[in-house]
């Protein structure tokens, strides 16, 4: 059974529905990567996850160790938030309270979900602190979060994550704002923690790389939908879905060797992304696809596949 | 921090000086003489004269600001007939027959208990409903609350005061008429004697702070720190009231250090209105009858509260945002 | 509009001036904060140089000096040869036309209470109508999109204005802040082939301001890689790609992952120490000592002057025994 | 000498507390300064005696101080006083003439300035004198012992009987003359003395043991202590005397009920009966300007008199309850209340007459005619009269001054307008007080007129005033006052309109209350007192 | 736009007083004695305040000056003060704090110590000491002047303010990189994003404003009669408030709507001004 297995899971803002039938699972000591581009529903399926969708109607199941949450009471969700099922963001600065310690931040969570005392959690916030690689834990405990730089501050809701020793992190674009340098030390540090903790890690990002380097398996969303979803080595190697081949292909490569310095055009795929209030029917990626047959534009394609799961009507032909 | 409030009390201090000289000169530019008020009805040119001299008022101004100014420093003595007017000098009352630091002093009290309590009463009022508004956002609640608070900003100060005087007091009997008593000496008849006074003067300040709390809090709580406490698992409760508050206390007080620092005069007709001994009052009086030095004194220790008060928000600015950083 | 081949190696023609050149330009901000210093390039007509290097390097203030949005403390900036580094506002207009910018946030960059057709125009109504329309074609904007605001239009196309913005006065240099950070990987694609293909109908030089390695080396010709407020590496890409010769060059392209697993599971990575240093106290010596691996005392008390080595300059005592 | 005690059942509302609502403070207390009408009555009633006053709720003179009301011997040009025995201060020293003399000489000093200047006008070097504080003193007061005072005038003064119940005419020991700071606490010998002061907030007067009942006519002094609380608002207190609830039952209040009190007073039966109504001893007047043409014209200003609906002037001061029509200059507390009319005008006007008096004297309509008004008092009189002369073709034009200008900008042949409005207040009920201030040709100047604002000039009334200064006979002046009165009438160089009443709510526990006739009529402190609450 | 509706037909009625007061007949100092009780302190005769076919809103006690005629040129008064205190103070705010965010250095140092300065009077004791104590000057001007010398350091506050953020904006520099020069930018860069902050400021002025002279009035100082406000007309009215509340009622449910109706006027501003609004 896996740790966490999303079925089938809708999200709705009023009429419009911003996440539709999302499915996917993720293990202890796995990383389920989730790419697509802005507004695709990444963070929406995640925060649905959490229970943090204020004013939303979420539909489907989610599963955590073999519990359901959705409809699941605020108050149990409550108590899982932060015990075992946690979360960091994207812009770790404003995901910071300005006005508290980081010590005061990342002790809180432990005092409540622990019953611990407020000395005990101190020192739960300075040891974790160090083994986030923070220099000299105990006094930057005692710092407000504007002292910090940005990696610092990613390292420090990274503690506050995993102060409680949870089962599942979602990882929202953590690394987004970051420069690579930081960025490539705080992958590191995500990877080290999993091993040690057995972590299971859901990690949403734009970056194909960053995917590439850390997730066992890949979700890449579409509108709202999952378009493809299979092993990392798959998708990278074997991408089936148009809209998967076009994001690959859209990116310079540095590593690959293809493409000599500033020369050649880049395989762009055309067009905008969809807006929720105004999605094509039919497939959602049809009006972008080079290889679109009139079916697209009428039909939604059906996730499909046992290894690899595509959302393509010509999945198979191409 | 320490430097900062020193260099701040410094740049106050210039600024009490700029205001004293332009204080005093208009009030020797305008045609408004004070002799002439204490001369009486039937005042001949000479008797006129007569008495500039005796008040002091034939010297240049340059003479009268400069001996004013060494006045608050060491004292002086005034008139003809010899008046000792002892360190801190802001000053004599010749309307009064006492010297103006006298007045302002025996005056306070009374303006610090209605601005203290009128201020507890609004910031509590207007925080408390303005959060309730902001967290049912767009509720019939909220709807209430935001209505109520607008109508209250339209009614003016003294149509409340003369509400509440008929109604609680005359009609309804329910307290007493307002007989100000000194906290120390009995604090029941204390808070008796203010309540309705602090009603008066908080009303329009509780409306202003219930806006100005649910705008504040409704961007507070879609901050992403809001997110993260909630991911957390904290109770709402500790999230609203731990995380999103304090944020929120921020710009009020501001606000309120300003109100605060503006309040001690100008409460003017609340205490007008209820027959409150107050500074607001004696300022008011004082105009009636152009007595310009208990003018002058009003407004210099007025100005030092609101620059006083500005500096002690700006400094607790920085203990609660440790962002804030003074150099 | 003259069209001149994109330069590849060579970044000048002996004996030619080059279209901008930038000589030991610094900017010191007011608290002592040394943003940019020292820093020097040219840029050759119809060539794309690539800045690259960490947040608060002083990858942004050295664009803004070279567009005078920003008066340098100190050293020159040469457009076409002649001095502009403290012409007036005045003075600078008639430059205004061969030299633009195109900024990071497309959305900020454009006045939301302007339409389309005034934000192309520019404040000098340098274009009538026809050519707006004309030019918001050529960027791949349909004609009636003139007369829309802003915030009508998604992060893609709002960057097109921004280039068709840009290139209204007919410029011969842009400067691009960041100019595809911000959008999606499909749509960041879009963009710069744009941008080439505008480079290569125009004749554009293009000073390339970018923290995405992989971008940088896909559209530049050459790349200067800053850290704290100066240049440490600057070369032709292919060469400083392959075989980077300073050791912060070499950390941050190991940094950057690759959209391939395999390679990134078997890829050799260096992961620097520490966090950059604030340009308002930065460390004596080398500046990249405190993190650097081949450190060695005398980088400690030493600041390394630019040098030729393997045919690019860098700043690095130990560029040699680096490769 | 000598007048009998005014007739209350002292015995049984002896005690209490009369407490006083007042909205301000008063000007002054100190006697050398205090020249305000109500303000005056408060202090000689209650803290200091002067040489002669007035009976509770009269405008009859009796002795105070003083054994009768003054001797002179020379035509009224010297007048003597002597001291009742067993005069005594509130620390129980006696007394002595030469404390008056003291207050008398204090009053014409710089620093002490604002009181009454009848003393300084009136007595033998009084102008140029400028007080005791420098060491001199004035020849013109002569104390021979302790109990005689002698006071020698500039001119014959019949009236001066009159003139010494001011209070620049009460003892003040030099030994406790605190100088400006007397002002907050004078030196009783009345029937309290002050128990605290604060300006503005209170005023708390307790019992003077050592004032003696039997020396004293007038003042009956019932209550045990009198508080009075400043800075009250002006309409709560009519609302707080209406319900008179609690302490307020045994409350005044210092200031009268204005239109707005009197409509909330008059249709409550209950309230009614404690409304205390009287005249303020003031006449209100329009003054002509009679250096404009064509009011120098008699005839004009007759036909304009004639014209004025005095009814609507009447409803615009508050109707009835406010203010009577005037159909003379002099009070009616002055002339024994005979009521004079000259010109035997109906209230409401005659238009018929007044547009042939205008015919008569040549004036051709529409006239045009500038009234300055003050913005700070009654523009509805002003308004009113306005709409009067409409009827017969004058235009009037309202002239809006600040109320702090009004009296300068009147008062300058310079500046004035045709018309003005004005009333004149007496310091006591004597024509002395009245008529010359308002028409002696001799005190016009050019510019700071204050009574004879209509530039009134006429040497035979001039001569009949001087006349009327030398008789003593309190009778005989009375009558050659209100001669003069319609002699000057008939000229017209002010037009008298309404005599302005005032009417005090008092608590429902409050006995004894009187308006007295001679201080604007307020209640008589001298003889009020209260009930005790059961 | 209930708000501007409401706002226009208070203006508009201010506007034509003459023209209503004629067809009226009753101008706002014309008596009525017959529509007073003079044996009752003058209260009007009938039930509510005087009301009826002959005066619409009643008369005024004492007098029985028509309330209609009075609320009308008052309203001209209080509207007139009101609305020219925020002209001045708005132009004069938005000038000062544009120049001193746009110009920075010197320019800003003076103007913001002028602003401290001014903030930390006591504004209400010294506006009454001034209104008090300066005499024979036009009442309107000078409530006008006082209440903007006070007035404006709240509009350059949040101009100067708002042109520290905008003047870094990307568009604005993007306009500079263009060629605008100083007047450009700061016309058509920066002034267009500080017109929904200042207009939304001008609609609360307002009522602030009719409010301040209502208050200045009642304490003794604002507009003399017999020229008609607001203001003065609560004052006078509020002895009157247990004997005729319709006096009352009257001038205060005015100032009531007026507040009311720029409180909304400012918030349909609001959005009428936020380019991300839909257009209509
Ligand atoms: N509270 C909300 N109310 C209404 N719509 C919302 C809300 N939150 C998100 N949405 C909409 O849902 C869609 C999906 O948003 P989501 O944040 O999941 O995108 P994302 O994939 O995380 O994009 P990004 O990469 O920009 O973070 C977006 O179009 C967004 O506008
Ligand atoms: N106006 C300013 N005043 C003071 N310091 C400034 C100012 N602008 C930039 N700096 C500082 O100068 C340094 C260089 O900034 P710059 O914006 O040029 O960096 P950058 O390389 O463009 O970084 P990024 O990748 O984050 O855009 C930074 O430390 C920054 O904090
Ligand atoms: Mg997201
Ligand atoms: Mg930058």
């Amino acid at each position: 059974m896996s740790l966490l297995s999303v079925d089938n899971l809708s999200v709705a803002f009023g009429r419009v529905r911003v996440v539709d039938g999302v499915s996917f699972s993720v293990d202890r000591g796995r990383t389920l990567g989730i790419v697509g581009e802005s507004g695709s529903g990444k963070s929406v399926s995640t925060l649905a996850i959490m229970g943090l969708l204020r004013g939303a109607s979420v539909t489907g199941s989610v599963t955590f160790d073999g519990e359901e949450l959705v409809g699941a009471p605020a108050e149990r969700l409550r108590s899982l938030r932060g015990a075992r099922l946690s979360m960091i963001f994207q812009d770790p600065l404003s995901s910071l309270h300005p006005f508290y310690t980081v010590g005061e931040q990342i002790a809180e969570a432990y005092r409540l979900h622990k019953k611990a005392s407020r000395k005990v959690a101190h020192e739960r916030a300075v040891e974790m602190l160090g083994e986030v690689g923070i220099p000299a834990p105990r006094r930057r405990a005692r710092e407000h979060p504007h002292r910090f730089s940005g990696g610092m501050r990613q390292r420090v809701m990274i503690a506050m994550a995993l102060a409680c020793e949870p089962d599942l992190l979602i990882a929202d674009e953590p690394t987004t704002a970051l420069d690579v340098t930081v960025q490539a030390q705080i992958l590191e540090l995500i990877q080290r923690l999993q091993s040690e903790y057995g972590l299971g890690i859901i990690m949403i990002t734009h970056d194909l790389g960053v995917v590439a380097r850390i997730a066992d398996d890949v979700l890449v969303m579409y509108g709202g939908r999952a378009a493809e979803r299979a092993a990392s080595a798959r998708v990278f190697d074997d991408p089936r879905h148009p809209y998967t081949q076009g994001l690959l292909a859209s990116v310079p490569g540095l590593g690959r060797g293809t493409e000599g310095p500033g020369g050649g055009r880049l395989r762009a795929i055309p067009g905008n992304p969809p807006l929720p209030s105004a999605f094509p029917p039919g497939c959602r990626f049809h009006p972008r696809c080079s290889v679109a047959l009139d079916i697209c534009a009428t039909e939604q394609p059906a996730l499909l596949g046992t290894v690899r799961q595509v959302a393509c009507h010509r999945e198979g032909e191409l | 921090m320490i430097v900062y409030a020193l260099r701040r009390l410094g740049a106050i201090a210039l600024i009490m000086l700029v205001i004293c000289a332009i204080t005093f000169a208009i009030f020797y530019l305008l045609p408004d003489d004070p002799a002439l008020d204490a001369c009486g009805k039937s005042c001949t040119s000479a008797r006129l004269a007569d008495v500039r001299h005796a008040m002091g008022l034939d010297q240049p101004v340059l003479t009268q600001f400069l001996s004013y100014l060494s006045g608050i420093f060491a004292g002086r003595t005034l008139g003809t007939s010899g008046l000792d007017c002892a360190a801190p000098c802001f000053g004599y009352s010749w309307q009064y027959a006492s010297p103006v630091w006298d007045l302002l002093l025996d005056r306070l009290g009374v303006s610090a208990s209605l601005a203290a309590g009128a201020a507890v009463l609004w910031l509590v009022v207007g925080v408390l409903l303005g959060l309730m508004a902001a967290l049912r956002k767009g509720s019939l609640l909220d709807r209430g609350i935001v209505l109520s608070a607008l109508a209250t900003t339209s009614a003016p100060v003294y149509l409340i005061a003369a509400l509440l005087i008929y109604f609680v007091i005359l009609q309804g009997e329910l307290l007493p008429f307002p007989d100000y008593q000194p906290v120390l000496d009995n604090p029941a008849a204390w808070v008796a004697s203010l309540i309705l006074p602090w009603i008066t003067l908080a009303a329009l300040y509780a409306a202003m702070y219930i806006r100005l709390t649910r705008a504040s809090m409704i961007e507070t709580m879609a901050e992403p720190y809001i997110r993260t406490a909630r991911a957390k698992g904290l109770p709402e409760r500790t999230v609203v009231v731990k995380h999103g508050l304090r944020s929120t206390m921020t710009p009020i007080l501001t606000i309120f250090g300003i109100d605060l620092g503006g309040l001690l005069a100008g409460a003017m007709i609340t205490e007008t209105m209820f027959g409150l001994p107050g500074l607001g009052k004696l300022t008011f009086d004082a105009i009636g009858k152009s007595d310009q030095p208990v003018v002058l004194g009003v407004t210099l220790l007025a100005a030092l509260f609101i620059t006083l008060a500005n500096l002690v928000v700006d400094l607790l600015y920085g203990v609660i945002d440790p962002r804030v950083r003074y150099a | 509009m003259k069209s001149v081949p994109a330069a590849l190696d060579a970044p000048t023609v002996p004996g030619s001036t080059p279209l901008l050149e930038v000589r030991d330009l610094a900017m010191r901000f007011p608290g002592g904060v040394k943003a940019v210093d020292g820093v020097g390039f040219e840029v050759a007509q119809g060539e794309t140089l690539g800045l690259v290097g960490e947040s608060g390097c002083g990858k942004s203030t050295t664009g803004r000096m070279i567009v005078r949005l920003l008066e340098p403390t100190s050293g020159t900036v040469h457009l076409n040869g002649q001095d502009i580094t403290h012409l007036s506002r005045r003075e600078l207009l008639p430059l205004r036309a061969s030299m633009q910018m195109i900024f990071q946030d497309p959305l900020s960059s454009l006045n939301p209470r302007h339409t389309v057709s005034q934000i192309v125009a520019g404040p000098r109504r340098v274009l009538d109508r026809d050519q707006v329309i004309e030019l918001l074609e050529r960027v791949g904007l349909a004609p009636e999109h003139a007369d829309r605001f802003p915030h009508e239009f998604s992060g893609g196309q709002a960057q097109r204005v921004g280039i068709a913005r840009a290139l209204a006065n007919g410029p011969e240099l842009i400067v691009c802040d960041e100019a595809v950070s911000a959008l999606d990987v499909s749509i960041r694609a879009q963009i710069i082939n744009l941008l080439s293909d505008l480079q290569e109908e125009r004749g554009l030089a293009y000073l390339f301001i970018a923290h995405d390695l992989s971008i940088v080396r896909h559209v530049c010709t050459r790349v200067a890689v800053m850290y704290l407020g100066r240049i440490v590496e600057i070369g032709p890409v292919a060469s400083l790609y392959a075989d980077p010769a300073h050791p912060y060059t070499r950390a941050l392209l190991s940094a950057v992952p690759v959209a391939d697993p395999r390679i990134e599971a078997v890829r050799e990575r260096i992961v620097l120490r520490g966090d950059p240093p604030s340009p308002a106290a930065p460390p004596p010596g080398c500046s990249f000592h405190p993190r650097c691996a081949l450190a060695q005392r005398r980088c400690e008390v030493e600041a390394p002057q630019l040098r030729e080595v393997r045919g690019r300059k860098v700043a690095c005592h130990y560029a040699e025994i680096s490769g | 000498g000598g007048g009998g005690k005014p007739e209350a059942s002292s015995a049984v509302t002896k005690g209490g507390t009369l407490t006083v609502l007042a909205v301000s403070d008063f000007d002054h207390l100190d006697p050398a300064r205090n020249w305000t009408m109500p303000a005056i009555m408060f202090g000689t009633r209650l803290l200091y005696r002067t040489l002669v006053t007035f009976k509770a709720g009269s405008s009859e003179i009796v002795p105070d101080l003083a054994t009768d009301l003054g001797t002179s011997e020379d035509g009224g040009k010297t007048w003597k006083f002597t001291l009742k025995d067993g005069l005594k201060y509130e620390d129980g020293t006696p007394v002595k003439t030469a404390d008056i003399k003291h207050n008398v000489e204090r009053s014409m000093a710089p620093d002490i300035s604002g009181g009454p200047d009848y003393a300084q006008r009136l007595l033998v070097g009084g102008a140029e004198y400028k007080g005791p504080y420098g060491g001199e003193h004035l020849a013109s007061v002569e104390t021979p012992d302790d109990k005689t005072i002698i006071f020698k005038l500039k001119r014959a003064a019949g009236e001066f009987p009159y003139t010494v119940t001011l209070p620049t005419f009460s003892p003040v020991p030099e030994a406790k003359d605190t100088k400006v700071e007397y002002d907050n606490r004078p030196f009783s010998t009345g029937p309290y003395k002050i128990d605290g002061y604060q300006r503005g907030k209170e005023l708390v007067l307790t019992r003077n043991k050592y004032w003696d009942q039997g020396t004293d006519p007038v003042r009956l002094a019932l209550p045990d202590k009198i508080h009075v609380k400043q800075g009250q608002d002006k309409d709560t207190i009519t609302d707080r005397l209406i319900a008179s609830s609690g302490e307020d039952a045994t409350s005044v209040p210092w200031g009268s009920a204005g239109p707005q009190s009197l409509s909330k007073i008059l249709p409550n039966p209950q309230a009614k009966e404690r409304l205390f109504t009287g005249p303020t001893g003031c006449t209100s007047t329009l003054v002509f300007n009679l250096n404009k043409k064509p009011l120098d014209n008699p005839k004009v200003r007759q036909a304009i008199y004639s014209a004025i609906d005095k009814e609507s002037v009447q409803t615009a001061m508050g109707g009835p309850n406010m203010a009577d029509i005037a159909t003379a200059y002099l009070p009616p507390a002055m002339t024994d209340g005979t009521k004079q009319d000259v010109f035997q005008i109906p209230p409401t006007g005659d238009v018929a007459k007044a547009k042939a008096l205008l015919a008569e004297a040549g004036v051709t309509t529409p006239l045009k005619l500038k009234l300055t008004a003050s913005t700070g008092s009654s523009t509805p009189v002003e308004v009113s009269i306005q709409e009067s002369l409409k009827k017969i073709g004058v235009e009037v034009e309202i002239n809006p001054v600040d109320g702090s200008v009004y009296y300068d900008t009147i008062g300058d042949q310079g500046k004035a307008d045709e018309l003005a409005t004005y009333g004149w207040c007496p310091d006591y009920p004597n024509g002395s007080s009245f008529l010359p201030p308002l028409f002696d040709s001799r005190s016009v100047k050019q510019t700071g007129n204050s009574g004879n604002v209509a530039f009134f000039k006429d040497p035979a009334i001039d001569k009949k005033i001087d006349e009327i200064y030398a008789i003593t006979d309190a009778a005989a002046s009375g009558k050659a006052w209100r001669d003069l009165d319609a002699q000057i009438m008939r000229q017209l160089p002010q037009a008298p309109l309404y005599l302005e009443k005032r009417g005090y709510i008092i608590g429902k526990n409050v006995v004894g209350a009187v308006n007295h006739p001679v201080w604007a009529a307020q209640l008589d402190y001298a003889v009020i007192g209260v009930k005790k609450s059961s | 736009m209930a708000g501007l509706v409401v706002v226009l037909i208070l203006v508009l009625l201010a506007a034509l007083a003459p023209v209503i007061t004629a067809w009226t007949g009753w101008a706002p100092e014309t008596f009525d004695k017959t529509a007073i009780d003079p044996n009752m302190g003058g209260l009007p005769k009938g039930a509510w305040g005087g009301i009826g076919t002959e005066h619409l809103l009643g008369v005024e006690p004492v007098t029985g000056r028509d309330v209609l005629s009075r609320i009308l040129y008052g309203g001209q008064i209080s509207l007139l003060i009101a609305m020219l205190a925020t002209a001045i103070t708005v132009v004069t705010g938005l000038v000062l704090g544009l120049l001193a965010g746009f110009l920075g250095g010197w320019a800003d140092t003076v103007i913001s110590r002028i602003m401290d300065l001014l903030m930390s009077f006591p504004s209400l004791i010294f506006m009454i000491a001034i209104l008090s104590v300066v005499r024979d000057v036009n009442r309107i001007v000078l409530l006008v002047a006082v209440l903007s010398v006070f007035g404006w350091t709240v509009v350059a506050r949040i101009v100067r303010g708002q042109v520290l953020t905008i003047k870094h904006r990307e568009y604005v520099e993007a306009a500079r990189v263009g060629g605008g020069m100083t007047g450009y930018i700061l016309l058509k860069e920066i002034l267009p994003g500080l017109t929904a902050p200042i207009l939304v400021y001008a609609t609360q002025a307002v009522p602030a404003y009719v409010g301040a002279e209502a208050a200045l009035s009642f304490l003794g100082v604002g507009v003399r009669p017999p020229t008609p406000s607001w203001g003065q007309m609560i004052n006078n009215a509020r002895g009157w408030f247990m004997t005729d509340p319709v006096y009352l009622a009257v001038p205060c449910a005015f100032l009531g709507l007026t507040v009311l109706a720029c409180t909304l006027l400012g918030d349909g501003l609001r959005d009428a001004f936020d380019p991300k609004a839909v257009r209509a």
